[in-house]
C-alpha cells in the first residue's frame, strides 16, 4: 500500500506549521529495498527504530545483551538448542497486546517463508522456534550454531512482528503501519523519500525518548544530503568520509560508532585452490602466491586510509578477524607489518622472482569498480589499487560493474577480478569465515583452499569453545600467510550532525546497517 | 548595419576558443600535459589551483588522488573530441541514410523509417542506457551507442524533409529521364545539396553529445574511470563542490566554452550554408 | 480532421506496440534480477524460487505474450523492490511528483523562453537579442546536474531562500524546476526566435501592417500565432526531455518522481517497474506528440482540412 | 474627375543599412498624386519601386530599412516625421496597400472574413452599415466576391488567387483610404483574371475618387490603367509625365527600350532581354548616369556627369526624363 503523492499531501505539507514537536531528521542512503516487510529486503533494517529483534547489543561496547526483547536465553551443550525468555511487560505499539512467544513463532516463519531474501538467513534454515510459555520460546535448530545470538541481534534476521496484528490485518496491516516494540513506534512511510517514526508515551521498558518525531530521510546524492544538513534540513547525515570535511569546516561534528562497524578488503576472487575445481581459470595472475604478495606489498595503508577514510581508520591486518570474535591473533596483526608491510621493493622482487608478466598468459590485473550503498569509497579505492598497482609494475584494467552484476558473477564463480569486499557488520569469525574463505559460503567465492577447508569443516562441527578459538585462528593464520586477500581497513560507521540541535549519540555500529540505538539521540533542547 | 552585430567576429573568436580548449589539446597533449594524466602524487591531494593557494606545479589543483586537473582535463579533450566525432558521424551516417532512404523512396520504407524515428524519440534514452549498462557495464562503446541513439532521428527527419522536396526538383528529373540509377540520384545529385544541412546540424549536436557524456557519468554509466573525460572529471568532483570546487569546476568550464563556441559556430555556419534550418 | 487524427493515433499505437517488444527484451538481456534480489548469500532453493515466481522460467515468447496481455491492462505485475505494490501502483504513485516538477518547469521554460524568443526576434539585433542569445547559448552548455548542484549551494546552503531538496510545496520546486527548464529554456528561444524571424517576413505580416495593425497585434495575434507552430512541435519533444530530464534532476534533489523512481529500480533490477516506468514514459511522450498533431489541427486550418 | 493632389512625395530618400554599408534604394524621388489619379511607377525588378511604396506605408524591412531625408506629404501632413502610433493610424485608413502575392498575403490561419473584420474595426471611420460581420460580406461583395456571405467563413487556402486577391483589395478599401497603393497587384494572377481584377480596382476608383499609385513592371497594364507614370531605374526617377506623351515620344533610353521590350500588352517582363547588362549594383558609387554601362547611346558625359530632369521630347510640361541624349537618333 503506497501512500500517494497528491497535490492535496503537497498543500498541506507547504501549510503544515513548523511543528512545536521536537522532529529529529536524518538524511541517508535510499534502502535497498522499501518495504515493511523486512524479510523482503536483503537486511537494510530501515524499521530499526521501532521494530526489535530478541537480543539487544550494549551501545558501548557492542556485546550482545538483553536489552532486546529478551531478559535472558540459554543453550544446549552442542548449540542446537537456544531457549528464550521473553521479557514479560514487553508491548506492541498501536494496542497489540503484549509480546508473546507465538510472535516470535509467527515471526520466524514470515522470515523464513519463501519470498525471505534476507542476507544471512541461510543461518535459520531448518529452524524450528516452539513456544514453551507465553514468554518462552525454544528455537531447535538442525546443526551447532555458535553465533545464533548474531541472528538475533547484529545481522538482525529475525524481528518481531506483532501475530495479533497479523490475525487482524494481515501483511496489509503490516504494510501500512507494522507495530513494533521499541521505544519509538511507525509513524508513515513516504515511498521513495523516507520513513517516520514518533515517540511512545511512556514505553514499557521506562526508555523515555528526548525527541518527538524520528524522519530517516532517503536521499541518494551525497552532495544533497551535505547540503540538507548544512541548511539545517537535517540534523543528522550519512556522508561519504570525504565529504565529511565540507561539513565539519561548515560547523558540523562526526559522531563514530563506538565499535568498529566495517572491514574492507580486496579480494583476488577465482582463487579456488581445491584440485579438480572446474571453475578454476589458469591464467589468473593471482594464483602465485607471490603476485599476491606482491600486490599485497604495493599498497601503502596508510596513505589509503587517508585518501579513502579522511585518516580515521585502522589498518586491517586479516580480513573477517577481529579482537571481538574467535581466533582473534594478536600475533598476526603484529606480524602484519612484517609480511604485508608496503615495500615496493620487496613487490618487484616478488613479481620477478615469479616471472612477471612475461611468464604470465594473462598479466593484466582487472580491478572492479562498483558502487555500494554504505561503501562510497569503492570507485576511489579502485582507482587508488590501480595508482598502487601501477606503481610497483602491474598490468591493469578497471572494470566497472554494479554490485548486483558482480554478485551474478560471483554465482555463477566467474568474477575473475580484484574486487572489494566489505564485512559490514563485522561478522562472527564462523560466519566471515565462511563467507570469504570457504567453499561453503554463498556465493562461493573468492578463496577456496583445501588446508582451510579441512580446519573448516570441524569448525563447524564443534561446539568447544577453546577448540573453535584454535580452528578460527589457524585459519586465519593460513590465509594470512597464503595472502588470500588484500585486507585494508576497519572502520567505524559515523554520522555526521548538527551540534546545534544534536548533542550526541552512542550506538556500536554492530548492525547491518551500522546504526541503532536511535532512542540514544541526544538532542539538544 | 545593425543588423546582427552580437554574431559578428565571433565565429573566429569561437573557433579560437575551440581549438585552443578543444583540439590542440585532444591532439598534442601527449606534448603539452605537464603531467601525466593518470599519475597520482599521492601527497599533493587535493592541491588548490594556482592563486588559490597552489602552486605552479599544479596549476588548476589537483584531485582526490593528487592527479594534476590540468592534465587530466587536456587530456579529456581527445574523449570530448572523439565520442563527438565518432558518434556524430556514425549517428549522422544513419540518419542521413535512412533520412534519404525515406524520402526518395516514400510509400512502405518511409513509413516504416520515421515510425521508427518516433520509437526511437518516445524510447527515454538515459533509461535505456542504464538499462543496457547494466547488462554489458559502461563503456566508451555504450557511451557512442547512446549518443548515435539519441541524435540519428534529428538527421533522418531534416534529411528526409529535404530530400522529398529535392526529388522532385528539375535536375533530379532530368537526371532520371536521363537514365541515372537510384543511388546515383541520390549520390550525385540530392546528397551534395543536403551537406550543408548536415554539416550544420551535426555541428549544433556536438554540445549535446558532450552533455550527454556528462550526463551519463553522473548517472554512473560514463566512459569508465580513471579515463578523465570531462563529464566524468564534472560528475566525480560534484560532491567536493564546495571545499575542492577546482575538481569539478575546470573541466566544466571546459565543457561550458566548447558547447558554447560549437553551438555558435554551428549558428554562424547555419545562417552562412542553410538559413533555412532552424532545428535546435 | 477526424482522419488525420485516426491516423496519428494508429501510428502512435502502433509504436507502441514496437515499444512493448523493446522494453521486454530489453529488459530480459540486462541480467537475471534474481542477482539483485536476492542477498549475496542466497541459497539454490531461494534463486529457484525467485525464477518461478518471477515467470523466468517459461520460455520467452510465452512471457512475452503474457506481458502483451498483462500490459494492456496495465498490469506489468508486481514490483520485486517495492514489495507488496504492483508496478503500474508504484509508478502512478510517482508520477504526480514528476508531472508536477515537469510542469512547473515547462511552465518556467514557456513563460520566459517564448515572449523572451518573440522579443528578441522583433528587435533582432537589440540588446535584448543578445541576451536572449546568451541564455540561449549558457543554457545549453552546462550539465543539468552540475547547475542543480550549483543552484541548491547558492540560494539554498548560502542564501537560504529555498528548501535545498526534498518533496514539498512550490518553494521545494523552484529550483529543480529552472535546473530542468535551464537547458528547454535555451532551446525554445532559439526556435521561438528563429520562427518568428521567418514569420515577420511573412508577406501577410506587410499585409497586417498596411492594414494598420497595431504591433503588438502584428506580433501576437498575427506572428506568434504562425510561429508558434515550431514551439508547439518542440513540446513534444519537450515532454520527453522532462521525463529525461527528472532522472538527474530527481536525483540531484531528492524528488520522489517517476526518475527517481527508474533508476531505483533499473539499479535493483526491478523489472516490472522498470517495464512499466519506461512504458508510461513512452505513452507519455506519445501522448504529448498525439495532443501536438491534434493542436496543430486545430490552430493551423491547412491541417485541419486536409484529407 | 481627377482634383487635389493627395500625397506629395518629395525629395524621397531611403537606405537600407547592410553590412555593406548603406544602399541607397530610394534616390532623391519626387511625385505627386491626386484624388481620382492613377500613377504608375515601373521599372525592372530591384529598381526602387516597391521601396518606395513601403517607404510611402513606413513599413520599410525592420532593422535595416530608413528613409533618410526628403518628406511624404499626404494632405499636407509629412508621414517622415510621424510617430509609429500615428503610422499605424494612418496606415490602412488614409493609406491602403495591396500586396504582390495573394497566396502569401493573407494570414492562413484566419478566415477571410475575420482579416476583414479586423481591417474594417481598425480602420472603418464611418462605422455605418451594420454589425462588422454583415459589413465584411458586403466588402467581399464590393470586391466582386460571388458567394460572399459563404466566403466569409473560408480561409485562404480555400480559395483561389484571384478571390484571395479581391479580398486583400476588399482589405485596402475598407477603411476608404485617400490613397491606394497597389504593388504589381495581378503579377501572380492568370490573364484572364488579371483583367477582372483590374477592372475591379478602376470601378473602385471610379466609385471613392480615390488616388492610386500602380506599381508594375507591365507597361501594357499601365497604357490600360494608369493617367501618369514615373520610371525608375536604380531608385531614381529617369522619366515621368502622362501616359500619352511618355508612350508617344519615350525620352529616355530605358523608358524606350521598356517598351521595346513589349511585345504584346499585357506580357510580363521580368528582365529587360533587349538590353544588354543588369541594373547596376547599389552600392557602387555612382558617378554619371546609372544607366550609362548599358546605354548604347552614352558618352563620356553620360558616365561622368548625372542628368538632372529636363523637358522631355513630347514637349508638354509635365513630361520630364533625366538624359543628357534626349536628342539621340530623333
Amino acid at each position: 500500500m503506497l501512500r500517494a503523492i497528491t497535490l492535496t499531501t503537497l498543500v498541506f505539507a507547504a501549510a503544515a506549521p513548523a511543528a512545536l514537536a521536537q522532529t529529529v531528521t536524518m538524511t541517508m542512503t535510499p534502502p535497498a529495498v522499501e518495504t515493511n516487510r523486512y524479510w523482503n529486503t536483503p537486511g537494510d533494517f530501515a524499521l530499526g527504530p521501532a521494530l526489535q529483534g530478541l537480543v539487544g547489543h550494549n551501545p558501548e561496547t557492542g556485546a550482545f545483551d538483553n536489552s532486546g526483547l529478551a531478559e535472558s536465553w540459554t543453550n544446549n551443550d552442542d548449540l542446537t538448542e537456544w531457549t528464550f525468555k521473553l521479557k514479560p511487560n514487553a508491548e506492541f505499539h498501536f494496542g497489540y497486546g503484549p509480546v508473546t512467544a507465538a510472535d516470535v513463532v509467527h515471526s520466524l516463519e514470515l522470515h523464513t517463508g519463501p519470498d525471505s531474501i534476507l542476507n544471512g538467513i541461510s543461518q535459520l534454515e531448518g529452524a524450528v522456534a516452539e513456544a514453551i510459555d507465553d514468554h518462552t520460546v525454544k528455537f531447535t535448530l538442525p546443526a551447532p550454531q555458535v553465533d545464533f545470538l548474531f541472528v538475533h541481534g547484529g545481522r538482525g534476521s529475525l524481528v518481531i512482528y506483532s501475530k495479533a496484528q497479523f490475525d487482524a490485518e494481515g501483511l496489509e496491516g503490516y504494510d501500512t503501519k507494522p507495530a513494533g516494540s521499541g521505544p519509538l513506534q511507525y509513524a508513515s512511510r513516504d515511498v521513495g523519500r523516507g520513513l517516520n517514526f514518533e515517540k511512545v508515551e511512556g514505553h514499557w521498558s521506562g526508555t523515555d525518548v528526548g525527541y518527538d518525531r524520528l524522519e530517516l530521510e532517503f536521499v541518494a546524492e551525497p552532495a544533497t544530503r551535505l547540503a540538507r544538513l548544512l541548511a539545517g534540513e537535517a540534523d543528522i547525515a550519512v556522508l561519504p568520509r570525504e565529504v565529511q570535511g565540507d561539513a565539519i569546516a561548515a560547523g558540523m561534528a562526526v559522531i563514530p560508532s563506538t565499535r568498529a562497524s566495517n572491514q574492507t578488503a580486496m579480494l583476488f576472487n577465482g582463487t579456488f585452490l581445491q584440485p579438480g575445481d572446474e571453475a578454476l581459470d589458469k591464467s589468473l595472475p593471482w594464483l602465485d602466491i607471490r603476485i599476491r604478495e606482491a600486490i599485497n606489498r604495493s599498497i601503502d595503508r596508510n596513505t589509503m586510509i587517508d585518501v579513502l577514510y579522511d585518516g580515521r581508520a585502522e589498518v586491517l591486518p586479516v580480513f573477517a578477524m577481529d579482537p571481538r570474535h574467535e581466533g582473534y591473533s594478536q600475533a598476526l596483526a603484529d606480524k602484519f607489518d612484517a609480511a604485508y608491510g608496503f615495500d615496493l621493493d620487496k613487490a618487484r622482487a616478488l613479481m620477478a622472482e615469479a616471472g612477471y608478466p612475461d611468464k604470465f598468459e594473462n598479466p593484466v590485473i582487472p580491478i572492479l569498480s562498483s558502487n555500494l550503498a554504505g561503501n562510497p569509497e569503492f570507485p576511489t579505492m579502485a582507482e587508488l589499487m590501480q595508482v598502487f598497482l601501477e606503481e610497483a609494475g602491474f598490468q591493469t584494467e578497471i572494470v566497472e560493474m554494479d554490485w548486483a552484476g558482480l554478485g551474478g558473477l560471483r554465482n555463477a564463480r566467474a568474477a575473475k577480478m580484484f574486487h572489494p569486499m566489505r564485512n559490514m557488520p563485522v561478522k562472527p569469525s564462523a560466519v566471515g569465515i565462511r563467507n570469504y574463505y570457504s567453499a561453503a559460503g554463498r556465493p562461493r567465492n573468492n578463496y577456496e583452499d583445501p588446508e582451510v577447508e579441512v580446519l573448516m569443516d570441524e569448525y563447524m562441527q564443534s561446539t568447544d569453545p577453546d577448540r573453535r578459538n584454535e580452528l578460527a585462528a589457524g585459519i586465519f593464520d593460513r590465509v594470512f600467510h597464503q595472502y588470500a586477500v588484500v585486507p585494508l581497513a576497519s572502520i567505524s560507521a559515523e554520522v555526521v550532525v548538527n551540534p546545534k540541535t544534536i548533542e550526541g549519540w552512542l550506538y556500536p555500529g554492530v548492525t547491518s546497517v551500522g546504526f541503532s540505538h536511535f532512542e540514544n539521540v541526544d538532542v539538544n533542547e | 548595419m545593425r543588423k546582427r552585430p552580437f554574431f559578428d567576429g565571433l565565429p573566429v573568436i569561437s573557433l579560437t576558443i575551440l581549438v585552443v580548449v578543444l583540439v590542440i589539446p585532444a591532439l598534442f597533449a601527449d606534448l603539452i600535459a605537464p603531467h601525466d594524466p593518470y599519475k597520482a602524487y599521492l601527497r599533493n591531494r587535493l592541491e588548490p589551483p594556482l592563486f588559490f593557494g597552489g602552486t605552479t606545479e599544479f596549476i588548476l589543483g589537483t584531485d582526490r588522488l593528487g592527479r594534476d586537473i590540468l592534465s587530466r582535463i587536456l587530456h579529456g579533450a581527445k574523449y570530448a573530441l572523439s565520442i563527438s566525432i565518432v558518434g556524430i558521424l556514425l549517428g549522422a551516417a544513419v540518419g542521413t541514410a535512412l533520412g534519404l532512404i525515406a524520402g526518395y523512396l516514400r510509400g512502405m520504407a518511409d513509413a516504416v523509417i520515421m515510425r521508427v524515428v518516433d520509437i526511437t524519440f518516445a524510447l527515454p534514452s538515459i533509461l535505456l542506457a542504464l538499462a543496457l549498462a547494466t547488462l554489458s557495464g559502461p563503456s566508451f562503446q555504450l557511451v557512442i551507442f547512446v549518443v548515435i541513439f539519441v541524435i540519428w532521428g534529428y538527421f533522418a527527419r531534416q534529411v528526409r524533409a529535404e530530400t522529398l522536396v529535392l526529388r522532385e526538383a528539375d535536375f533530379v528529373a532530368r537526371a532520371r529521364v536521363a537514365g541515372a540509377s537510384d543511388l546515383r540520384i541520390l549520390r550525385k545529385y540530392i546528397l551534395p545539396n543536403i551537406v550543408n544541412t548536415i554539416v550544420v546540424l551535426a555541428t549544433l549536436q556536438v554540445g549535446v553529445v558532450v552533455i550527454l557524456e556528462a550526463t551519463l557519468s553522473f548517472l554512473g554509466i560514463g566512459i569508465p574511470r580513471p579515463t578523465p573525460a570531462w563529464g566524468l572529471l564534472v560528475a566525480d568532483g560534484r560532491q567536493l563542490i564546495v571545499s575542492s570546487w577546482w575538481i569539478s569546476f575546470f573541466p566544466g568550464l571546459a565543457i561550458l566554452l566548447t558547447v558554447l563556441s560549437v553551438n555558435l559556430l554551428g549558428d554562424w555556419l547555419r545562417d552562412r550554408l542553410d538559413p533555412k534550418l532552424r532545428q535546435v | 480532421m477526424a482522419r488525420f487524427i485516426t491516423t496519428r493515433f494508429l501510428q502512435a499505437l502502433l509504436s507502441l506496440l514496437v515499444i512493448t517488444l523493446i522494453v521486454f527484451s530489453l529488459s530480459h538481456l540486462t541480467g537475471s534480477p534474481i542477482d539483485a534480489l536476492l542477498p549475496d548469500d542466497a541459497t539454490q532453493a531461494q534463486i529457484d524460487n525467485l525464477t518461478r515466481e518471477l515467470g523466468l522460467d517459461r520460455p520467452l515468447h510465452v512471457q512475452y505474450f503474457t506481458f502483451l496481455q498483462n500490459a494492456a491492462l496495465g498490469d506489468f505485475g508486481d514490483s520485486t523492490k517495492w514489495k507488496g505494490s504492483s508496478a503500474a501502483e508504484v509508478v502512478i504513485d510517482r508520477l504526480p511528483a514528476t508531472l508536477q516538477l515537469g510542469g512547473l518547469a515547462l511552465l518556467i521554460s514557456v513563460v520566459v523562453a517564448i515572449p523572451l524568443g518573440v522579443v528578441a526576434a522583433v528587435r533582432k539585433g537589440s540588446s535584448i537579442d543578445a541576451v536572449a542569445s546568451v541564455i540561449a547559448l549558457l543554457g545549453q552548455s552546462l550539465p543539468a546536474f552540475w547547475l542543480g548542484l550549483v543552484l541548491m549551494w547558492v540560494f539554498a546552503v548560502i542564501l537560504g531562500w529555498f528548501p535545498t531538496s526534498g518533496y514539498g510545496g512550490v518553494t521545494h520546486m523552484v529550483l529543480p524546476a529552472i535546473a530542468m527548464a535551464w537547458f528547454q529554456i535555451a532551446a525554445l528561444t532559439r526556435l521561438t526566435r528563429s520562427a518568428m524571424l521567418e514569420v515577420l517576413d511573412a508577406e501577410y505580416i506587410k499585409l497586417a501592417r498596411v492594414k494598420g495593425v497595431s504591433e503588438r497585434a502584428i506580433v501576437w495575434r498575427h506572428a506568434f500565432s504562425n510561429a508558434a507552430i515550431v514551439p508547439i512541435t518542440y513540446f513534444g519533444v519537450l515532454a520527453g526531455s522532462l521525463l529525461t530530464g527528472s532522472v538527474v534532476i530527481e536525483t540531484v534533489f531528492a524528488w520522489p518522481g517517476a526518475g527517481l523512481l527508474a533508476i531505483d529500480a533499473i539499479r535493483g533490477r526491478d523489472f516490472p517497474v522498470v517495464q512499466s516506468v519506461v512504458m508510461f514514459f513512452a505513452v507519455f511522450f506519445l501522448l504529448a506528440n498525439f495532443l501536438v498533431d491534434i493542436l496543430y489541427a486545430v490552430i493551423d486550418p491547412r491541417i485541419r482540412h486536409q484529407g | 474627375m481627377i482634383g487635389e493632389p493627395v500625397l506629395e512625395v518629395r525629395n524621397l530618400k531611403t537606405h537600407l543599412m547592410v553590412k555593406a554599408g548603406p544602399l541607397p534604394v530610394v534616390d532623391d524621388v519626387s511625385f505627386s498624386v491626386s484624388a481620382g489619379e492613377t500613377l504608375g511607377i515601373v521599372g525592372e525588378s530591384g529598381c526602387g519601386k516597391s521601396m518606395t511604396a513601403l517607404s510611402i506605408m513606413r513599413v520599410l524591412p525592420r532593422p535595416i530599412g530608413r528613409i533618410v531625408g526628403g518628406e511624404i506629404l499626404l494632405r499636407g501632413e509629412d508621414l517622415v516625421s510621424k510617430s509609429e502610433a500615428e503610422m499605424t493610424a494612418i496606415r490602412g485608413s488614409r493609406l491602403g496597400m495591396i500586396l504582390q502575392d495573394p497566396h502569401t498575403s493573407l494570414n492562413p490561419l484566419h478566415t477571410v472574413g475575420n482579416q476583414v473584420i479586423e481591417a474594417l474595426r481598425i480602420n472603418d471611420r464611418r462605422g455605418a452599415g451594420g454589425s462588422l460581420p454583415a459589413r465584411a460580406v458586403a466588402m467581399l461583395k464590393k470586391v466582386n466576391v460571388a458567394d460572399a456571405e459563404r466566403r466569409v467563413h473560408a480561409y485562404p487556402h480555400q480559395m483561389s488567387g484571384g478571390m484571395k486577391q479581391r479580398v486583400v483589395g476588399a482589405i485596402a478599401i475598407s477603411g476608404a483610404p485617400d490613397v491606394i497603393i497597389a504593388d504589381e497587384p495581378t503579377t501572380a494572377l492568370d490573364v484572364t483574371i488579371q483583367l477582372q481584377y483590374l477592372q475591379l480596382l478602376q470601378e473602385i476608383q471610379a466609385e471613392t475618387g480615390m488616388a492610386m499609385i500602380f506599381i508594375t513592371h507591365d507597361l501594357g497594364i499601365v497604357a490600360n490603367l494608369c493617367h501618369r507614370l514615373i520610371v525608375m531605374y536604380a531608385g531614381r526617377i529617369v522619366e515621368e509625365g502622362t501616359v500619352r506623351d511618355v508612350f508617344k515620344a519615350p525620352s529616355h533610353p530605358y523608358t524606350e527600350a521598356l517598351l521595346n521590350s513589349v511585345p504584346a500588352v499585357n506580357r510580363k517582363v521580368d528582365r529587360l532581354y533587349a538590353i544588354d547588362g543588369q541594373p547596376p549594383k547599389l552600392t557602387q558609387t555612382r558617378v554619371g548616369c546609372s544607366f550609362a554601362p548599358r546605354c548604347p547611346y552614352a558618352d563620356d558625359t553620360c558616365r561622368s556627369l548625372a542628368p538632372s530632369p529636363s523637358p522631355g521630347l513630347s514637349g508638354s510640361g509635365d513630361h520630364r526624363a533625366s538624359c543628357w541624349k534626349q536628342e539621340r537618333g530623333a
